[in-house]
């Protein structure tokens, strides 16, 4: 019997699935139209702006200090970085130099939410493949990061803790031995998350060779943060662009080559000892000093293009704010991780089936708001 | 490579091109809409330059120019230029895609698309990424205005 | 007093005093029916207490606390508010087939009850052919899954259904093989003949090595019978929203709900009968009392259950196509070859007996 | 025989796992992660520097430090704050002063972003660390800080 005529009498017919805007797997309002034959996924195209708050207009008539508190709101899970990128900003196009205090202290909230960030991904993540003790598990280690920052900022999530030139205020005399605490507790709960879930025959399977993306094509869509480590594409900008104070420590960075939805778990869970790591060597000698330096109550930035990368627990955030000269910018563009590694996501799932789309964009680890600005 | 040997390098490729470095840490190039695609191909190929990293395309309403800004990074030599592009005309502004250079481009020129309105041929897909259809008018157009959702300070 | 334990035939005498036999006996099967459905709607519940206490405790939660004392009347609030219910639907559903396939569900794992022998004589069906009767009911069950995910005229649901199908069809064959290897020892397919065999040492003992294989393959595949994590795939609440029973609500979700929790006390109180002796007290310390072998075989069966939640807590869902991968290359030839050996064992006689 | 090998690290791996969530469920009497709200809230005490809401402290002479600069009012990125002013006669010193009349505080539209606080230069609002703002009338989130009749503290000059 000719072949040919075998596949042509088995016709497979593709259909459409709308997964989102309210969808469990989706962390939020993102809509995806998959094509779907059967199980296999044929196309996976994004529909965004359920959340859109149009941050880039909102700066546009806002003043420097103000448009700070609006980055809480892009990619909640980094809000401490994020305000740090707009700071910096500022602060390199007044040419300030920050204290020492300050550039430690922002290092060392920088890596607690990494960490935090990276515990909540790492029990949704088991959600997503469908083990939902993770999720608690997670979430109790984020919890206690979370007192920290309430303790020193005030808020657990959106803390608005930077201003441009420094701090809000000095942090508070808890916050050497709560982070050190945590930190023994994390050293401690850090490898279960292996042996409970890394480890797991099942999770192997359901991560390994799955949704792999290669080193061009991650240079190419723009991957960054640990989405582009994984594929072997060295993309930290702590170590290639160093700001704050990531230039007086030593990490490495966590790099696999394989590309797939395993080794960008990997990266993640080596991310979170780097920070560890990170952490130690900073907490034991924050230098005594200002939190502040003194900027004028109305900030005016000198006429002129300014660009800050830096590297939140997503990847690569950029701030581009175009100034006039006046004391509101004139264009802000923020480069949003979340927003070039969802564009991948297409690349990525097509061919899988519905489980493997699950798993791999719960290791791109999309934060909506981030992508929905 | 150094900013300068940048500029002696790619300005021997295309005649016309701006330089600019004064108000940016970056060296700026300005390049006329027609010669984009071009120059964006040679800074991606050359493997003296090898721009191979688009890591921000945004959109920018200069008044009266609409213009996009292009930040490239080699991955290979660690140096960044910026590329910029404008046109004056504010109902049909048009460029060259650089999605087929740069795969990342796609998602972001349809963002600029849906807030400033430029379009840009040969991209496969051009249509709103996070406002509906029907939306009249680009937000982020300085010209734009919404007196019910905007607020004026 | 004498309280004797064979329910069906004291209500059947008592009865037969009052009326004509053939209506007697009707009428008895009639009460038999509604005491089992009052007994374990009520079971099923605190059965869904369990699991969510016991998730409580794997996940540093305090599970619910709220309704009633502990939160022991948390599932009776539930399904007040479930009954309460609007029951909603798709327009376009096949509306016969859509209401129709809850009762399935639940019905077909009703009846499997029926078999089981709680105690000596405390049975409300002694059929000759248990085993196969109980696999046969067992496998009705998917077809209210497929019903439903098909007749709700839902993309996900329809997904989730076609995977209910091709799941059930295969594990079918694990669970009836690794009963089968049993079988091999008893001889019998009665389930108070099984449990009267283990008299002289429980089947996992008897059959020691190819038993105890038998009893991982009938663990694997009865957890994926009752699609419940590791292979709920079928709801797989991260892909699917909520799979079959996404159109589902108040009362016909609830029967969905009920005949999940059913099902896994029928997959542990198989696994206790076949394989742990029954209402068989250990070393026959409570012979003298057979009522206690209510304790007994209630107190397996739930330690079989906890085993279960235990998986479901634990581990990651698999994917489709591995799924079936486990069973077809790793499960089925185990368990093929495993039956022969057990063959061997029983004609060498080299099972162990007390 | 890497069948074998792979069913056998497969099983392993998965007892492994079991091992972990089978501790946790045997020290799950040493307490939950979770916390019993609203039974706690008597105990429940949020951090000092928590931001709650924004109030105005008054002392026991119905007195605040609040000299109307409208800084706070500047600071807001959301237009939380309306300052109502006026001009009134300094009894001491018997000049005109700015004089608050109503210091209007949004809550519906604050973000708790601080800068009001930060902007305050007689630490006239501080934040408050309640923590449950809901209401059923969204015209109750609009608050006046100062209290009826009251005034400024003597000495307190911007």
């Amino acid at each position: 019997m000719d072949t040919t005529i075998v596949k042509s009498n088995f016709k497979s017919e593709e259909y459409f699935i709308n997964m989102g805007p309210q969808h469990p797997a989706t962390h939020g309002v993102l809509r995806l139209l998959l094509t779907i034959d059967g199980e296999i996924i044929k196309k996976v195209e994004p529909d965004l702006g359920y959340i859109h708050r149009s941050i880039e207009k909102m700066c546009e008539r806002d003043s420097y200090q103000q448009i700070v508190h609006l980055t809480d709101r892009m990619d909640y899970l980094s809000s401490h970085i994020n305000n740090e990128a707009v700071c910096l900003t500022v602060e390199n196009a007044l040419q300030l130099e920050m204290p020492d205090r300050v550039k430690v202290i922002r290092t060392i909230l920088s890596e607690l939410t990494r960490i935090a960030s990276h515990c909540l991904w790492w029990g949704v993540m088991g959600m997503d493949v469908g083990a939902l003790t993770t999720y608690f598990y997670g979430f109790r280690d984020r919890e206690m990061i979370n007192d920290i920052f309430e303790e020193t900022c005030g808020a657990r999530l959106t803390m608005n803790y930077n201003i441009p030139g420094g701090l809000m205020f000095d942090v508070h005399p808890n916050f050497v031995k709560r982070t050190k605490d945590f930190i023994a507790h994390f050293k401690t709960k850090l490898p279960e998350y292996d042996t409970l879930l890394t480890g797991n025959v099942i999770f192997q399977k359901r991560t390994k060779g799955v949704g792999i993306l290669t080193k061009e094509d991650a240079i190419s869509f723009g991957a960054s943060g640990p989405v582009g480590r994984a594929s072997g594409y060295s993309c930290d900008v702590r170590k290639h662009h160093p700001y704050s104070a990531y230039d007086r420590v030593t990490f490495n960075e966590a790099i696999k080559t394989e590309g797939d939805t395993f080794a960008r778990y990997q990266v993640r869970i080596q991310e979170m000892w780097e920070s560890i790591s990170i952490i130690e060597q900073l907490i034991d000698n924050i230098p005594d000093g200002d939190v502040q330096v003194a900027t004028n109550a109305v900030i005016k930035l000198p006429k002129g293009e300014y660009y800050q990368k830096v590297e939140t627990a997503r990847g690569e955030l950029g701030v581009y704010i175009i100034s006039t000269g006046t004391k509101n910018p004139y264009r802000v563009k923020f480069r949003s991780p979340g927003f070039s590694n969802l564009s991948l996501l297409n690349h990525i799932a097509v061919g899988g089936k519905i489980g493997d789309l699950v798993a791999s964009m719960a290791t791109l680890d999309l934060v909506i708001p981030d992508i929905d600005r | 490579m150094t900013n300068e040997a940048l500029q002696n390098l790619i300005s021997s490729w295309i005649p016309d091109l701006e330089f600019a470095e004064e108000e940016s840490q970056f060296l700026n190039i300005i390049v006329a809409p027609e010669n984009l695609h071009q120059l964006m191909t040679e800074l991606k190929i050359n493997s003296k330059t090898s721009f191979d990293y688009l890591f921000c395309l945004s959109g920018v309403d200069w008044q009266p120019e609409l213009g996009v800004v292009y930040h490239l990074e080699s991955t290979a030599h660690r140096h960044i230029v910026v590329v910029k592009v404008k046109t004056s005309d504010r109902e049909n502004p048009v460029f060259d895609s650089v999605c087929d250079i740069w795969k990342t481009a796609e998602f972001h020129e349809r963002e600029v698309f849906d807030f400033f309105g430029i379009k840009f041929n040969n991209h496969p897909n051009l249509k709103r990424l996070f406002l509906t259809e029907e939306w009249e008018g680009f937000p982020l157009r300085k010209d734009y205005e919404d007196d019910i959702n905007m607020v004026i300070k | 007093m004498i309280i004797t334990l064979s329910i069906t035939k004291t209500i059947q005498d008592w009865l037969i005093g009052m009326m004509p036999e053939g209506v007697a006996s009707i009428l008895a099967m009639v009460i038999v029916a509604l005491i089992y459905l009052a007994i374990f709607a009520v079971a099923g519940l605190y059965l869904v207490l369990l699991e969510r206490k016991v998730a409580a405790w794997f996940q540093l939660r305090i599970g619910p606390n709220r309704v009633g004392y502990w939160g022991l009347l948390q599932t009776m609030a539930d399904a007040l508010k479930l009954v309460s219910k609007e029951l909603t639907g798709t327009i376009k559903a096949d509306k016969f087939l859509y209401n129709l396939a809850p009762y399935f569900v639940i019905i077909s794992s009703l009846m499997a009850l029926a078999v089981f022998p709680f105690t000596k004589e405390f049975q409300a069906f002694d059929i000759n052919i248990g085993i196969f009767f109980l696999i046969a009911i067992s496998s009705i069950g998917v077809i209210g899954i497929l019903l439903g995910g098909w007749s709700s005229n839902n993309k996900f649901a329809l997904i989730g259904a076609m995977r209910s199908g091709v799941q059930t069809i295969s594990y079918e064959l694990s669970v009836g093989l690794s009963l089968l290897t049993m079988v091999l020892l008893t001889g019998s397919l009665q389930l108070s003949e099984i449990v009267e065999v283990q008299k002289e040492g429980w089947l996992i003992l008897q059959g020691h090595v190819p038993a105890i294989i038998a009893f991982m393959i009938y663990m694997i595949a009865g957890t994926a019978e009752t699609n419940r994590a590791p292979f709920d795939m079928v709801e797989a609440e991260s892909e699917l929203g909520a799979g079959f029973h996404t159109e589902y609500s108040g009362m016909k979700f609830a029967y969905f709900f009920l005949a999940e929790f059913i099902n896994m006390f029928i997959i542990a109180a198989i696994a206790t009968t076949v394989f742990f002796g029954g209402w068989l007290s250990p070393f026959g310390i409570t012979e003298s009392l057979p009522w206690l072998g209510i304790f007994w075989f209630l107190g397996k069966t739930l330690v079989i259950v906890f085993l279960m939640m235990w998986f479901r807590w634990t581990f990651p869902r698999l994917r489709i196509d591995q799924l079936l991968t486990l069973e077809w290359k790793y499960l089925l030839p185990i368990n093929l070859v495993n039956i022969v050996i057990m063959a061997i064992i029983v004609w060498l006689n080299l099972t162990i007996k007390f | 025989m890497g069948y074998f090998s792979d069913i056998y690290k497969g099983i392993k791996t998965l007892l492994t796992g079991m091992s972990v969530t089978g501790k946790y469920f045997l020290t799950s009497r040493k307490g939950a992660i979770t916390q019993q709200y609203p039974d706690n809230r008597d105990t429940l005490k949020m951090f000092e520097r928590f931001r709650g809401e924004v109030v105005m402290p008054h002392d026991e002479n119905n007195e605040h430090q609040c000299t109307g600069c409208q800084k706070c009012e500047l600071a807001c990125p959301n237009g939380s704050i309306e300052i109502i002013w006026d001009r009134g006669l300094d009894e001491t010193t018997g000049k005109k002063k700015k004089k608050i009349d109503k210091h209007i505080y949004h809550l519906g539209l604050c973000t708790m972003c601080g800068l009001c606080i930060e902007a305050c230069p007689t630490d006239a609002i501080v934040w408050a660390q309640n923590y449950e703002n809901s209401t059923y009338d969204r015209t109750q989130l609009t608050k006046v800080l100062n209290r009826p009749g009251s005034k400024v503290k003597a000495g307190i000059e911007d």
